[in-house]
C-alpha cells in the first residue's frame, strides 16, 4: 500500500512505518545499537552489560528520537517501541527486559500514559514470574495536567528524557538497582515540562492530520501524540510564549531561589533548529530573569510528535551529583559526548 | 427461571468474535475519528490490529473449550494492540477465560457470569470507575443489565439485546462527560462533548455478541 | 511587528528573526561559541588559536545548523549568516577572516550560490587589502543541476558540512593552509549531492510558502532555499526515491567499485528523524546493492531549509585520510563526538 | 550635438535614490513575488532593506559631489544587502563613483559614461552577458538607448525615457529565456515563463532616473 496522495512523508506501508524506520536506524547506528526483529526491540549493540543494572523504556513510535535513539553506551540497554502513538505491547517490553538483564536487576523508565503503564505492569508481571528483578519508575512532568486523586494524572514527557541519561549514567558507573532507580525518581521529583503545539501532525496509517488549527491559532499544554493540548489561545510572539512557558513550568516546579537547573527545549519534530534556538534565547532569559540559572542546556529534537510544529520546555533543579551524571559520556542515536 | 436452554461452545464464540471482528472493520475509521477528537487517532487501528490477529489465531486454532480459546484472545490482543486498549481488551478476554474455566460450554449465566469477571478485570487493570468515560461507561451498564434480564427469566437473545441498548445508552451518555482516565483526560473539560472511543468499540463488541449469540448461539436453539 | 496570523514560527519580529536565532544559539552553547553582535558573525569560544589555519564559512540563513552550528573545535573558526536565505555580506565575511585569522592564513569555505561567490569574492579582495591569507575553496555538489559552460554551475549542498569537518579537522591538526585547502578541495572533488523537497518553506520576511505543491506531488532536484526543484513528479513511495537519489548520485559521481563512502542524509528541517532514518535505510540498500559500501553514516538536520519538509543525500569517497580526519574529535553545537 | 545644458550634481543624484527606495519599497512585494516563481522570494526584501539604509545614509551625508556620494551608495549597498543582489548593485554604483571620479557635476554624457562603467562593473562582478536572464537584461539596453539618444542630440529627459522603456522591454523579454545565471538558473527550463526579478528592479532604477533627472536634473534646466 502506497502512502495517499495528500500524505507527503518517506514511507513505503503506512502499516510498516515502524519496523522500516528501526531498520534505517539500525543501518545508520551499527556500532551503538541492533534492531531485534523478531521481538521488535532495539538494543545496545554491546549489551548486555555484565554485572550492570540494566536501564529500559519504550512507548508509542512517533516520538524519535525517544526512546531508540537513547539505547547504547550510558543511557538506554534497550528500548521497546510500540506502533506509531500506541504503547508497545507486554512481549515487547519482557523481550527487552531480558536483553537488559546482566543479572544486575532492571529499571523500567515508564512514561505516565494509561496504556504505557499497564503494558508495563502486565510485562513487569511476567517478568517477576521468569525471575528477574525489576524496579519501575513513572514519569509524570507534565504541568499543563492537572495531577488529582481519581484521575490518569500528568503525562511523562521531557523529563524522561533526563531520567534515561542520568540514570543510565548512574548504571554506566556500575550502582545497583536501587541507586539507579533512586536517581530515577529523583530527576522526577525535581522535574517539570509544559509545551506549545503550533501544528497537529500526520500518523502514517491515519493518512491525515489528527486536528487542524483555525489561522492564527495554536495548542497550549500538549503532549507528545500530536493530540490537542490544554487549550487553544491566539499566536502570539516568542517572547511572550516564553514567558508563559517559563512561568508554568517554574510555578509547579518551584524551585530553591539561585538554584542551578537543566533546561531542555525539545522541537516537536517539525520546527527546525533555527526557531528552537530563537525561543531558546527568550528561555533562557526568562529563567535567569527568575532566579535560577540554566547551567547545562540542550536544544533540539528529543521527544516529538512526528513532523508536529511546536516545542516543550522541561527544567530540571539540578545536583553536583545529577550534574556529574549528565557530563558523563553518552554514545547512543541522538545524544552523543565524551565519546 | 434463568434461561439454560442456551449453550455456548467454542463455535458460538468464534462467531462472536468473527462478527466483533467485521465491526471493528467497517467501524475503524470510525473509532479513529472518534479518538482524534479527544486521543491519538489510533483506537480504530489498534483494535483493527487486533481483532485481525484474533480472527487468525482462533481460525488457525481446532479448539473446542471456551475457557482455552477465550485466553488465546486475550493474549492475542495483549500482544498485538498495545495503546492502552490492548491490555484492557486482552484482560477482559483473560478474566472471562479464567471465569470459564474448563468446565465445557457455557449457558447464559455462565457467559453472563464470564462477562461481570471480565468487566472487573478492566476496571481494576484500569483502575477505574464508571463515569471515568471510557469503555468500562458501556461495558458496565451492558453487564447490568444481562445479568437483570437474565435473572428475570429473559432468554438470552432478548437479555443481549438489551445489554447492547444499555451499552449504546452507556456510549452516548459519556460525550457529556469529562474525561478522568486515558489520554482524553488531559483534554479536561475540553473532552465534553466528544463520545469515548472505547466506549464505542465496547458496544460494538456487544452488538456483535446479539448478532451471533442471541438466536442460540449453538445454532440449534 | 508580530508575525502574521497566517505564520506559526517561533519568532518576534521577522525582520529580526536572524538576529534572535543567533542570540539563543550563544545562549544554548556558550563553551562552544560566541555571538559576535557587532558584525555579526559567530565565532569559536576559544578562538582564534595560535598557529592554527582558520575555516571560516557563510551563508544566507535559514539552513540551519549550517553554518553557525559547526562553529566549534574540529570544525568552524567563524561563520557570517546572512538574512534568511541570503547571502551574508563583505562586511561579515571580513569580520569573520579576521576573527579566524591567528597568523596561519584563513580557510573560505563558499557554497557555489552567485550571491554567496560574489560576496566573498569582494571580502577575499578586501581580506588581501588587510594582508590576509585567504584560500577559497568553491563547493558544488549538486547533480540536480547542469554543470555547463556560461552557466552559475552547481549548487553547493551538503558537501558544504563534509568539507568544514574535514578541512577543520585538517586544520585543527595543525596542518598549513595549502593542506588545509587541498582536503577541502578533494572532498569536493569526490562528493556529490541530490534532494528531494517534500514541501516548500515560508521565510520569515515573506510571510508565505515560496511555493505550494498540488496534492499528491513532490519537487526533485531541491537546493537549500525552499525554491522549486528541477521537476515535479507525483509522490512514490521510499524505497523508489531512495532508489533514484542513489542513483542520480551515483552515476554522477561514478565511485570506484567497492569503495567505501560517508553517506549524509540531511532533512531539510520540517522532517523528522524516523522518516529520514526510514529513508536512509532504503539509501543504506541502494548503495550497497550499487556496490559501494557506507563505511561513516550521518542522519539528521546538517543543511536544511527551514521547515520544509525533504531531504537530501551526499555521497563522498572515502580515502584513509578522509575517514581518520572525519573520525577526529568535533564539539560544535550540531556535531559533536570524540569529547 | 549632445546634450550639455543638463548637469546633474548631489542634489540631483539623491533625487534619483530617493526615487528609486520609494519605487523599491511600492514593489517590493512584487518584486519578491517574482523572486518567489524562480527564486528563493527575498529579492524584494534584500532591495527594501538596501535602499532604506541607502536613503538613510544620503540623508546624513552632506556631501554635495557625485563620486562620493556614489560610493557612499554603493557601500551602503554593498553592505546591507547581501545575496546576489548586493553585490550586484553595489558594483554598479562603485563604478559609477570611479567613473565620476571627483571632477564635480556630471552632464549628461558624464552620466551615461558612468552608467556603461557600472554596467560593465555588473556584468563582470556577475560573469554576465545579455541574454542570460538577468538585470543585465534591462540595464544594458537601456544604456544602449541612453547613449544613442545623447548622441544623436536628445536632451537628457528624452534620452532617459527612451533608456526606461528600452529597460521595460528587455524585462519582458526575460520571461521567454531560460536563465544562466543566478539562482533561476537552477531551474534550466522551468525558468521560462517567468521575469527574472532583478530586471524589475533595473527597471525600477531606469525608471526612477527619467523622474528625477529627466527634466532637468539640477532643478534648472
Ligand atoms: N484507565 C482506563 N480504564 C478503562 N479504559 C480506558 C483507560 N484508559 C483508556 N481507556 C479506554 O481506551 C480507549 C483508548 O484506546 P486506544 O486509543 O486504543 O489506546 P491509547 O489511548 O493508548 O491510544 C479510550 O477511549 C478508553 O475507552
Ligand atoms: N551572475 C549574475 N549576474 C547578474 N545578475 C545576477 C546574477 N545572479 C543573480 N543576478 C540578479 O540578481 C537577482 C536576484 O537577486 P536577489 O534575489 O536579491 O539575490 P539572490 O539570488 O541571492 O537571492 C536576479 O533576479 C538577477 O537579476
Ligand atoms: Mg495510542
Ligand atoms: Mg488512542
Ligand atoms: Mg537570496
Ligand atoms: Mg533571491
Amino acid at each position: 500500500m502506497l502512502p495517499t496522495a495528500t500524505m507527503r512523508k518517506f514511507l513505503n506501508d503506512p502499516g510498516e512505518a515502524v519496523r522500516d524506520s528501526l531498520v534505517g536506524l539500525a543501518a545508520a547506528h551499527p556500532g551503538v545499537l541492533r534492531y531485534d526483529t523478531a521481538n521488535g526491540i532495539v538494543v545496545r549493540a554491546d549489551g548486555p552489560v555484565p554485572g550492570k543494572v540494566g536501564v529500559i523504556s519504550g512507548g508509542g513510535s512517533g516520538c524519535e528520537p525517544l526512546h531508540t535513539g537513547f539505547v547504547g553506551h550510558g543511557m538506554l540497554d534497550a528500548a521497546a517501541p510500540g506502533q506509531v502513538f500506541s504503547s508497545p505491547v507486554p512481549d515487547q517490553i519482557l523481550a527487552a527486559t531480558h536483553a537488559a538483564d546482566a543479572g544486575a536487576g532492571v529499571l523500567h523508565v515508564v512514561k505516565n500514559f494509561p496504556g504505557e503503564v499497564m503494558n508495563f505492569e502486565m510485562a513487569a508481571e511476567l517478568a517477576a514470574i521468569d525471575g528477574a528483578a525489576v524496579e519501575t519508575v513513572v514519569v509524570n512532568d507534565d504541568v499543563a495536567v492537572l495531577d488529582t486523586p481519581g484521575t490518569a494524572g500528568r503525562r511523562g514527557l521531557g523529563a524522561t528524557v533526563l531520567v534515561e541519561k542520568l540514570a543510565g549514567a548512574a548504571a554506566e558507573r556500575g550502582q545497583a538497582l536501587d541507586v539507579v532507580a533512586g536517581v530515577a525518581r529523583r530527576v522526577v521529583h525535581r522535574a517539570r515540562s509544559f509545551g506549545v503545539g503550533l501544528s497537529s501532525c500526520t500518523p502514517p496509517v491515519a493518512g491525515r492530520p489528527i486536528f487542524t488549527l483555525p489561522d492564527g491559532e495554536i495548542e497550549l499544554g500538549i503532549g507528545i501524540s500530536g493530540e490537542p493540548g490544554r487549550r487553544r489561545v491566539p499566536m502570539r510572539s516568542a517572547r511572550e510564549l516564553a514567558a508563559l512557558i517559563v512561568s508554568e513550568v517554574l510555578t509547579d516546579l518551584a524551585p530553591t531561589p539561585g538554584a542551578p537547573v537543566l533546561a531542555m527545549l525539545s522541537g516537536m519534530g517539525g520546527t527546525p533548529s533555527s526557531e528552537l534556538h530563537l525561543l531558546y534565547g527568550e528561555v533562557d532569559r526568562c529563567l535567569r530573569d527568575a532566579g535560577v540559572e540554566p547551567v547545562r542546556r540542550i536544544v533540539g529534537n528529543f521527544i516529538t510528535s512526528l513532523e508536529q510544529s511546536g516545542a516543550a520546555l522541561t527544567v530540571l533543579e539540578l545536583d553536583d551529583e545529577l550534574i556529574s551524571l549528565w557530563d558523563a559520556p553518552v554514545h547512543t542515536a541522538a545524544l552523543r559526548w565524551g565519546m | 427461571m434463568t434461561d439454560t436452554s442456551t449453550t455456548i461452545d467454542g463455535r458460538a464464540l468464534r462467531t462472536w468474535l468473527h462478527e466483533f471482528g467485521l465491526r471493528v472493520a467497517e467501524n475503524s475509521d470510525h473509532l479513529t475519528a472518534l479518538d482524534s477528537e479527544i486521543g491519538d487517532a489510533d483506537h480504530g487501528s489498534n483494535m483493527h490490529r487486533g481483532m485481525a490477529a484474533v480472527v487468525a489465531a482462533i481460525d488457525a486454532d481446532a479448539g473446542t473449550e471456551p475457557g482455552p480459546l477465550l485466553k488465546l484472545v486475550g493474549r492475542t490482543l495483549v500482544s498485538t494492540v498495545g495503546g492502552a486498549a490492548g491490555p484492557l481488551y486482552g484482560t477482559l478476554f483473560l478474566r472471562m477465560a479464567a471465569a470459564a474455566g474448563d468446565a465445557g460450554p457455557l449457558d447464559a449465566a455462565g457467559f453472563a457470569k464470564a462477562l461481570r469477571a471480565g468487566l472487573e478485570g478492566v476496571a481494576a487493570r484500569g483502575r477505574t470507575e464508571i463515569g471515568d468515560k471510557t469503555m468500562v461507561d458501556a461495558l458496565a451498564p451492558a453487564v447490568d443489565a444481562l445479568e437483570a434480564r437474565l435473572a428475570s427469566g429473559a432468554p438470552l437473545d432478548t437479555a443481549l439485546a438489551a445489554a447492547a441498548a444499555a451499552a449504546a445508552a452507556g456510549r452516548d451518555d459519556t460525550a457529556g462527560r469529562v474525561a478522568r482516565k486515558g489520554r482524553a483526560s488531559y483534554l479536561g473539560e475540553r473532552s465534553i462533548g466528544h463520545q469515548d472511543p472505547g466506549s464505542a468499540s465496547a458496544t460494538l463488541l456487544v452488538e456483535a455478541a446479539v448478532a451471533a449469540l442471541g438466536t442460540g448461539a449453538d445454532g440449534q436453539a
